[in-house]
């Protein structure tokens, strides 16, 4: 039986069964400082600017303008923009529009799935303050209440052009070393916690999802 | 001298003791009863006493009992064989013995089944 | 159509029978008879297909109104099954014996009206809401607004507009809004 | 000299018939004073006649003539004549002994009448007479004699089916003995002499008609007594429900007469004996089919008894035809007398056991499981009864296959192996029975006490002792041959002390007596005794992880290895078969040993047995090709060479679990006991591959015909080695999965040795060494694991790579080696192998094997995967690493399989060297790489390039590990879909781990070969119920059938001819 | 001793080193090279040249990890340590003593035994991660192996009949001396059963379902990210421009100079694309019983033709 103590280096993990308790870990997050040289950190940031890959999780209604993004169209690869079917080796998140509770349970899993540095640009009116939905009982109104947010293209929906505008001015910031939004969350992680548990009630999972 | 008495009496013997064996072997095989079954051992078991009999007969042959009237060189040519009348005695007194334990066999097999039908007795096979 | 109305309302004492569309009828049933009626539409009527059930609050009457469609592929005809529940007492018989998937209809009815159907498989377990806590979203006198702001927050600069009067705006500016 | 004489007239042959008959009288006397008595006069008389026999025999056998009685001093034919030779003193001395025994069985029966104690001794004493009589009448009489003391013991018996039974066996015997007369008076009618001696010797006055009918009645009267097939139900019945003590005595001591008195009579017999040779192996051959089928233990032990008899007819008359052409005496006496004395002690304890038993149906045998001493008796009584050694039968079967084989007759041989191997069937399924121990609440306690079996243990005893004059007569009774049977008695000896050290005076024992059996080996010999004693050892040394009493296991295990080592060591045929099927038997006893062992220990027999006998046909037309049981005179055989080949290597291969006969294999394998299964896997299955090397460089390379039978060879190796991979990929068990690799890579290995080449011989050997290391190293971590887990099925574990590291670093090693990828040793095997295979230029073998070593791949990472990777169970959380005992021999295989690896060259050139004295070296080395026609090897140049270019990568990521912040997570932290796993069970990918392989092409392993020998034991069953039609019950049918008898044989010998 | 000196040794590792550094940065290149000829189908630009290094320095600069155990830790080095080794025992450009590399430690054979090597430790590493997708793509990969191993091995003893040798430097050699002297031309059949087996070794469509990146996000490599994704990108790249190499050494002449392999190997790639892009996919049981249809039977004729070859 581990510590299940909260302290700074474990988590409670309180939404779990003692059994559960022995398969997930319960290590806190840690933050990453950037590079000691200024020369290297520019680069990576180039090249992590320059190979944006995608989530491929369409959390709402926005996941169908995505798809028009690798078409002939639009042609994202030019940006170095590839799709990425596991959380492992994505960095960038794309919040496709609304989000129900149920799925930004599933949207907080992946999220932490992602290793550092990761981004998130969230489509569409309703991330930003619940949108037509804004009366729901079951959608979340202000998304980065809960997750770090980078950037937002806002519409209902936005098109693929601006989706493609976004992607570039993301790679501006992240350029420019402004993207932090993985440190932020670990750095308010107790924060974005209770703001997520507030929410979803049925919290059958372990604090921090490795 | 007629037909009758040119078969010599050793061949009659014969050919009734093989008769009588035949006959006791038809008993043994077709009479579900085994008291049947037993006479007809007992049948050919005398049949089988009388061909023995024959077979040491020698016609107009006297008793085999060396004295002056058979002398030892003829004795082979004129006296009747001796060796199968005393095996017959055994063999009367073997046959009578396996009678004996027959009928026991019946006695008891019929206080324990209490049938006789031989066809009963058969719960041990394959 | 007509045989089979005289038929049921003899039977089963259905009422408010209404002709919707020519091949869509409703009508409503006691709730203590539904069921049986159900079933024999289906195994004898060939109303075999069952279209989905759902649910209406009446919370003026006091009363769901739980609404069974029924489909006959032959005949190419529908029928609506109207049976009214109180409120109160929201019990009402199961009908996963006639078709095993109507445990899902059930399943949502009760997340989201509260409705209980004794004996239906699975019908604790959530369906589209994760541990909700709070009474059944659906039923007419949950707040949703109030529900909304108090749990997922309220982000200040919100305004709402009127489409048509805004729209006017924004095409005409310099007519101030005036299609002329 | 008084003394003298005193002595010679007490204990005269005569006294025998004085005794019976005195004690016959004197019974009834001091019965009526005390029973006991009576017991005692009843027993000091049966003493006294095995007394008697003992003591003339040891006189004729110290030099004596023989003893002929004549009663009041006439010559035959007038008198009663008795004679007291060689042959009737042994039989004499074995069969009183035997009743005497039977008696101590039989006595809490016997006593309960004074007169059933007198018939005892009046049936012994007829037996006697019928043995010892020269008079052909007195035969009769004896018969008689014999016949109404059993019909009257029989009758003594109250239950309606016994007395049934005895009635049937009385009208059966009579009619019998009816005809026996007849033919008597006739055969008196034409020689004027009842004197058998004289009959003999005016053989040429029994003519015509009447001398053919004379005959006939005489000898089918006889032989009718011997119960031939299908006129035997009235026996069976018999066996059936008379009590263990006369029915045994019936089946060994009644049977033993008759035959004694069919054998007197056989020089009459004339063209007869063509019949009687046909009639003993029919009822031989019938017998052991219908017996597969039998259920009734007593029935069956007829069925087995009347099949014996029918071996002894059979044996008799082949040799009396044999006898008129070339002399055979010595021979003879030898196999009769073997056959005989090892029927007779055998069967009457296999009846005395079922006496005690009491179990009317061979299943309910398993009362016996928890008393180990009455399984050790049943198992040796039945083994001796298949003719294994060492018993008395097993010399005898090989004196007589290997005489029939001189004489070219072949398909008398095949039909008495085959006998044998049904027996086998049918005994051994009987004793898996037995030793399946049942739940403890259905435990009926039998009421056994110490000394009730002790008749069965003398008759144990004797069987040994008779089995070891015979080796001494037959000249191979060296003390080395017995070894393993010396150092396993020993060992049991011991066997009682608890706990599991036991094992050290096994491994010390083994260790001394293999240093001793082998230490003067040379060339192959010499390196299969490093691998198999030196192997074996390493192997049984982890065998101390079990800490409970294993009883029995260590000497069994002492025999197996030692009887490994007397097999290398073997110069001829028949010590080399000797040790083989002590190999046999004791591995399937070490089998019976395991978890669910009794069923696939029996089919592990059934074949091994099969494949034994046809080693032994082998062997058997060798001897007639050439005359010589030295196996280096195997290559002298001439024409025969392939078919010789052909029986051999057919034999070896199914021991090796070839393609096709592999159904025993996986079985055997999974239910064995954990670390015995490592042994049967990478030792005892190389004396397969020891064999067929032997056999290979005997006969393979010298003849030019043997190419074509090791073309078929190499075939059979490949299809062995493919089938065995892909039935591998698709195995749940771990076990299973094990034993279906291990048939795989002795394909490769059969392959390997059909080539008859310099390398593939090479390669052969290499591999095999390399299964031993890697297979060994891989079942003693399944030892290791199952113990843990307590689980086979793989699918149950997981993730066990967290609790036993080192276990998966073995296993992972191994699996590297044994894959053949580079650099470690399963590479240079398989690159010699196919280089051989391409400069033979068997291109389509070479491409199966590439094939079946990818396929290989498969279940080697399922292993790997679903054990040691993936999702690990809940409860598998606390367990640890498996025990040291357990990994320190892994840990030694894993050094030589390192070593092996980076310098081969040590390893290939004692390889080399052995076989270069068969064929000529084609290694060509440059500096340390191996060079062929084709390519070339530089082992340590490819351990040395590997080990770097794994280095470069390695410190790659470890730089940069620098700059990571890696976290080391939990086994559920994976990215499930967004969702989350639920329970390790259903995250773990396990189960029908290749089900689209399956459906790609898992039509080719669906279980054929198991449908098929389905098919073949279902066919025999068929067989045995339409072959038992005959015995319906009825004793008129039975008495029919002996009257058809004699019509039977009427026609059979040409009588319409007359 | 291994070899005479260290000298040689260090020698040999430095040209090996170089060897190593073309032909990754080749393998790269050519990735690029064929996502852009893909996206000029489809209409598009494609990636820029650069991507697959920028892939690569992006996934090395990430800053976070996990690790599921040391197997899991290794896998991805075992994996490009059979890249490498695979390289390594293959001579690259014929008649150059400098890139034969470490060939004299073995022939043909070991080259196609130590492909699996990598195959192995990759399993045994994603086999530890405990996704199940991982076990799944494994086993869908093992099988597809085992299946276009035949006709390849078939191909390979064919031409082993026909030059009579294993080594592949002297299989080269044999086929010098102008284009008509290619196995390709001289032993087509086996050339078109080892080019069959090409498409099922590539892993690409229509035999790619067990990277499926869709049903079961991109088999074995699911759960490797970061550091350890680097690694096998990178081995993905080397490994195989090593099997085009293979593939040109046995099939189509080797190449006497750098220019001559790079535009070879980029033609038998081409066809692996062409045929890629043109057809959908196979589940891995089709896969399989295709490989052992007509591929098989077409490799069983080679060996008859190499046969007939050295009959005439």
């Amino acid at each position: 039986m581990k510590n299940s103590l909260n302290t700074d280096d474990t988590l409670e993990n309180s939404g779990l069964t003692e059994e559960e308790q022995l398969l997930f870990s319960n290590a806190r997050p840690r933050a990453y400082e950037p590079y000691p040289i200024k020369a290297v950190e520019d680069f990576a940031n180039w090249a992590r600017a320059n190979s944006l890959w995608i989530l491929a999780f369409g959390t709402g209604c926005g996941a169908i303008e995505l798809r028009p993004l690798m078409t002939a169209r639009f042609d994202a690869n030019r940006f170095g923009v590839a799709g990425r079917p596991t959380p492992r080796q994505s960095s960038v998140f794309i919040i496709g529009g609304y989000a129900s509770v149920k799925t930004l349970k599933r949207i907080i899993r992946s999220y932490e799935q992602m290793q550092g540095p990761k981004f998130v640009i969230c489509l569409g009116i309703c991330p930003i303050n619940g949108g037509m939905y804004f009366d729901s009982y079951n959608t979340i109104n202000q998304f980065d209440q809960y997750i770090p947010v980078d950037l937002y293209a806002t519409g209902c929906m936005p098109r693929p052009e601006a989706l493609v505008a976004s992607i570039m001015a993301l790679q501006k910031k992240i350029k420019a070393g402004e993207c932090d939004g993985a440190n932020r969350y670990v750095e308010n992680f107790d924060w974005y916690k209770a703001n997520q548990k507030k929410v979803i009630k049925n919290w059958d999972m372990p604090d921090y999802n490795w | 001298m007629n037909m009758l008495t040119d078969i010599p009496i050793s061949l009659i013997v014969l050919c009734s003791g093989l008769g009588l064996i035949l006959i006791g072997m038809w008993g043994m095989l077709t009479q579900r009863n085994i008291i049947r079954m037993i006479i007809g051992f007992s049948l050919m078991d005398t049949g089988i006493h009388m061909v023995m009999v024959s077979i040491g007969y020698v016609t107009g042959g006297t008793a085999p009992i060396i004295n002056d009237a058979v002398p030892i060189a003829d004795a082979v040519n004129r006296v009747v064989d001796p060796v199968p009348s005393a095996l017959v005695l055994t063999a009367i007194v073997i046959g009578l013995g396996v009678t004996a334990v027959m009928l026991a066999f019946a006695v008891r097999i019929f206080k324990a089944r209490n049938t006789l039908n031989i066809d009963e007795c058969t719960e041990s096979k394959w | 159509m007509n045989d089979l109305m005289e038929r049921l309302q003899r039977d089963f004492g259905v009422d408010d029978i209404t002709v919707r569309k020519p091949a869509l009828t409703t009508f409503r049933v006691k709730k203590d008879s539904a069921e049986t009626l159900i079933r024999e539409l289906r195994d004898r009527e060939g109303y075999t297909h069952l279209n989905f059930m759902t649910c209406i609050d009446y919370i003026e009457d006091g009363i769901f109104t739980l609404v069974y469609m029924l489909h006959n592929y032959d005949k190419k005809l529908s029928l609506g099954v109207h049976v009214d529940i109180s409120r109160e007492n929201e019990d009402m018989v199961s009908i996963h014996t006639l078709w095993a998937q109507a445990w899902t209809y059930q399943r949502e009815l009760r997340e989201m009206y509260g409705i209980n159907f004794p004996g239906s498989p699975r019908l604790e377990e959530d369906f589209c809401l994760e541990g909700w806590d709070d009474i059944p979203p659906m039923r007419r006198e949950f707040d949703t607004k109030e529900f909304s702001e108090q749990r997922f927050g309220h982000r200040e600069g919100r305004h709402s507009e009127e489409p048509r009067d805004h729209m006017k705006v924004e095409l005409y500016p310099n007519r101030g809004g005036d299609e002329k | 000299m008084v003394t003298a004489t005193i002595t010679d007239l007490l204990l005269h042959p005569l006294g025998i018939y004085v005794l019976a008959l005195g004690a016959g009288f004197l019974i009834p006397l001091f019965d009526r004073a005390h029973r006991g008595s009576a017991i005692l006069v009843f027993l000091l008389a049966l003493a006294c006649m095995v007394g008697i026999a003992g003591f003339n025999l040891f006189g004729i056998i110290n030099g004596a003539t023989a003893i002929d009685i004549e009663t009041a001093g006439i010559k035959p034919p007038f008198s009663i004549n008795l004679r007291f030779g060689l042959l009737e003193g042994g039989i004499v001395l074995a069969v009183n002994t035997a009743a005497l025994l039977g008696a101590w069985h039989y006595l809490p029966r016997l006593k309960e009448h004074a007169s059933a104690l007198l018939l005892y001794l009046i049936l012994v004493m007829g037996i006697n007479g019928m043995v010892m009589t020269r008079d052909l009448f007195n035969l009769f009489i004896f018969i008689e004699i014999t016949s109404i003391a059993t019909y009257a013991l029989i009758g003594m018996e109250r239950s309606g089916s016994v007395l049934a039974a005895g009635f049937k066996y009385i009208v059966a015997t009579s009619i019998a003995s009816a005809f026996f007369l007849l033919g008597t008076i006739f055969i008196y009618y034409q020689t004027g002499t009842l004197n058998i001696d004289d009959i003999i010797a005016n053989q040429e006055l029994i003519s015509g008609p009447i001398g053919f009918i004379a005959t006939l009645f005489v000898l089918t009267g006889l032989l009718i007594e011997l119960k031939p097939y299908p006129a035997n139900g009235w026996g069976l019945d018999v066996y059936e429900t008379a009590s263990t003590g006369i029915a045994s005595l019936i089946s060994v001591g009644v049977s033993a007469g008759m035959f004694f008195a069919v054998y007197k009579l056989l020089p009459l017999a004339g063209d007869f004996l063509h019949s009687i040779a046909f009639i003993g192996g029919l009822t031989f051959l019938f017998s052991n089919i219908i017996g597969l089928k039998q259920d009734n233990t007593k029935r069956l032990l007829g069925y087995s008894s009347i099949g014996q008899i029918g071996l002894l007819t059979l044996a008799m008359a082949l040799l009396a035809q044999l006898d008129s052409q070339v002399d055979i005496q010595s021979q003879m006496y030898l196999i009769v007398g073997g056959l005989f004395v090892n029927h007779l002690f055998a069967k009457a304890g296999l009846f005395w056991l079922a006496g005690l038993v009491k179990s009317s149906s061979i299943r309910g045998w398993s009362v016996i499981s928890k008393r180990r001493g009455m399984l050790l008796l049943l198992g040796i009584m039945m083994t001796a009864l298949v003719g294994l050694p060492p018993f008395p039968g097993f010399w005898a079967k090989w004196e007589l296959v290997m005489l029939l084989a001189s004489n070219d007759m072949f398909g008398w041989i095949s039909l008495i192996l085959l006998g044998s191997l049904l027996e086998a069937a049918y005994l051994f399924r009987w004793f898996s029975y037995a030793q399946q121990s049942v739940a403890d609440d259905e435990q009926a306690e039998i009421p056994v006490s110490f000394w009730q079996p002790l008749p069965v243990a003398i008759a144990v005893l004797l069987l040994f002792a008779t089995s070891y004059v015979m080796a001494a007569v037959m000249q191979v009774a060296s003390p080395e041959l017995y070894l393993p049977l010396v150092a396993g008695f020993a060992l049991w000896l011991i066997d009682g002390v608890h706990g599991r050290y036991k094992n050290l005076p096994m491994l010390v024992a083994v260790a001394i007596g293999g240093y001793l059996l082998t230490k003067d080996l040379d060339g192959i010999n010499s390196l299969f005794s490093y691998l198999l004693i030196g192997g074996g050892l390493l192997v049984s040394i982890a065998a101390l992880y079990r800490k409970d009493d294993r009883k029995g296991f260590y000497p069994l295990l002492a025999v197996l290895l030692l009887s490994l080592a007397t097999l290398l060591r073997a110069q001829s045929s028949l010590e080399f078969f000797f040790s083989w099927e002590l190999m046999t038997l004791s591995s399937y006893l070490l089998i019976t040993l395991g978890r669910d062992g009794a069923k696939p220990a029996l089919s592990y027999l059934l074949f091994s047995l099969g494949s034994a006998y046809l080693i032994f046909a082998g062997f058997a037309v060798a001897y007639g090709a050439t005359g010589s049981l030295l196996l280096s005179s195997l290559g002298n055989s001439g024409e025969s060479m392939t078919m010789i080949f052909s029986l051999l290597a057919a034999g070896f291969i199914i021991k090796m679990g070839g393609f096709g006969f592999h159904i025993w294999l996986p079985d055997a394998y999974a239910e064995a006991d954990d670390d015995f299964t490592a042994l049967l896997s990478s030792v005892v299955s190389k004396a397969g591959v020891f064999g067929l090397v032997i056999i290979a460089a005997q006969l393979g390379v010298r003849s030019d015909i043997g190419l074509d039978p090791a073309y078929v060879l190499g075939w059979i190796g490949i299809l062995t080695a493919t089938f065995g991979a892909l039935m591998a990929v698709f195995q749940e068990d771990l076990k299973r999965l094990l034993a279906y690799s291990s048939m795989g890579q002795l394909g490769y290995i059969v392959t390997g040795v059909a080539l008859m080449s310099h390398l593939g011989w090479v390669s052969a050997m290499y591999m095999t060494v390399n299964h031993f290391l890697f297979k060994g190293i891989l079942l003693l971590s399944a030892a290791g694991i199952i113990l843990r887990t307590n689980q086979r099925l793989m699918y149950k574990m997981g993730g066990l790579i967290k609790n036993m590291p080192f276990t998966f670093t073995f296993t992972m090693i191994a699996i590297i080696a044994m894959s053949g990828v580079p650099p470690l040793t399963g590479y240079g095997g398989k690159w010699m192998m196919f280089n051989a295979l391409m400069d033979k230029g068997w291109y389509w073998i070479a491409a199966l094997a590439f094939f079946s070593s990818a396929i290989a791949f498969l279940y080697m990472f399922r292993l790997l995967q679903t054990v040691f990777l993936g999702q690990r169970k809940l409860e598998h959380h606390e367990l640890r690493e498996a025990p040291a005992i357990l990994l320190i021999p892994q840990g030694v295989m894993i050094a030589c399989i390192m070593v092996v690896s980076a310098y081969p060259k040590l390893l290939l050139d004692p390889l080399s060297a052995a076989i270069d004295p068969w064929i000529a070296n084609t290694l060509v080395w440059e500096g340390t790489a191996m060079v062929t026609n084709f390519g070339y090897w530089n082992a340590p140049m490819i351990m040395g390039v590997v080990g770097g270019v794994w280095m470069v990568p390695l410190i790659l990521l470890l730089l940069i590990s620098l700059t990571l912040k890696i976290q080391k997570v939990e086994q559920f932290n994976i990215v499930f879909a967004a969702e989350r796993p639920r329970r390790p069970e259903e995250t773990h990918y396990a189960y029908n781990f290749f089900a689209h392989y399956d459906r790609a092409i898992g039509f080719l392993v669906r279980p054929r070969a198991t449908a098929f020998w389905n098919t073949i034991v279902e066919w025999s069953h068929t067989t045995a119920s339409s072959l038992r039609i005959f015995y319906n019950g009825n004793g008129q049918t039975y008495a029919l059938f002996v009257v058809m008898y004699f019509v039977a044989m009427f026609l059979l010998n040409g009588g319409l001819a007359l | 001793m291994i070899f005479d000196s260290m000298n040689e040794w260090l020698s040999k590792a430095g040209y090996f080193s170089l060897t190593l550094l073309i032909v990754t940065i080749y393998g790269l290149f050519v990735g690029a090279l064929i996502e852009r000829i893909i996206a000029k189908v489809q209409g598009r630009i494609g990636i820029p040249y650069s991507q697959p290094f920028i892939n690569i320095l992006k996934n090395f600069f990430k800053r976070t990890a996990i690790s599921h155990g040391i197997m899991f830790y290794l896998g991805p080095v075992f994996r490009i340590a059979g890249g490498i080794g695979t390289l390594a025992f293959i001579p690259v450009i014929y008649g150059n003593e400098m890139f034969s590399n470490f060939s004299t430690a073995g022939d043909l054979f070991l080259v196609i035994y130590f492909m699996f090597f990598g195959q192995l430790g990759m399993a045994l590493g994603a086999g530890e991660s405990g996704h199940p997708y991982s076990a799944i793509g494994i086993a869908r990969g093992l099988s597809q192996m085992t299946a276009y191993e035949v006709p390849f091995a078939l191909a390979v003893i064919s031409i082993v009949i026909q030059y009579d040798t294993l080594s592949l430097t002297e299989i080269v050699a044999a086929q010098q001396g102008g284009w008509q002297n290619w196995t390709v031309i001289t032993n087509w059949v086996a050339t078109l059963a080892a080019m069959l087996a090409l498409l099922g070794m590539t892993g690409y469509s229509p035999f790619d379902i067990f990277l499926a990146p869709q049903e079961i996000p991109i088999g074995p490599p699911t759960e490797f990210h970061s550091a350890y994704l680097s690694l096998l990108q990178t081995n993905r790249a080397l490994f195989g421009a090593t099997k085009l190499i293979l593939f040109m050494n046995l099939f189509f002449g080797g190449a006497t100079g750098w220019g001559e392999l790079m535009i070879k190997t980029f033609l038998i790639y081409m066809v692996a694309i062409i045929v890629g892009v043109a057809f959908p996919r196979f589940r891995v049981d089709q896969a399989i019983r295709f490989f052992f249809k007509i591929p098989t039977l077409i490799g069983v004729m080679s060996i008859i033709y190499a046969q007939m070859l050295l009959t005439a």
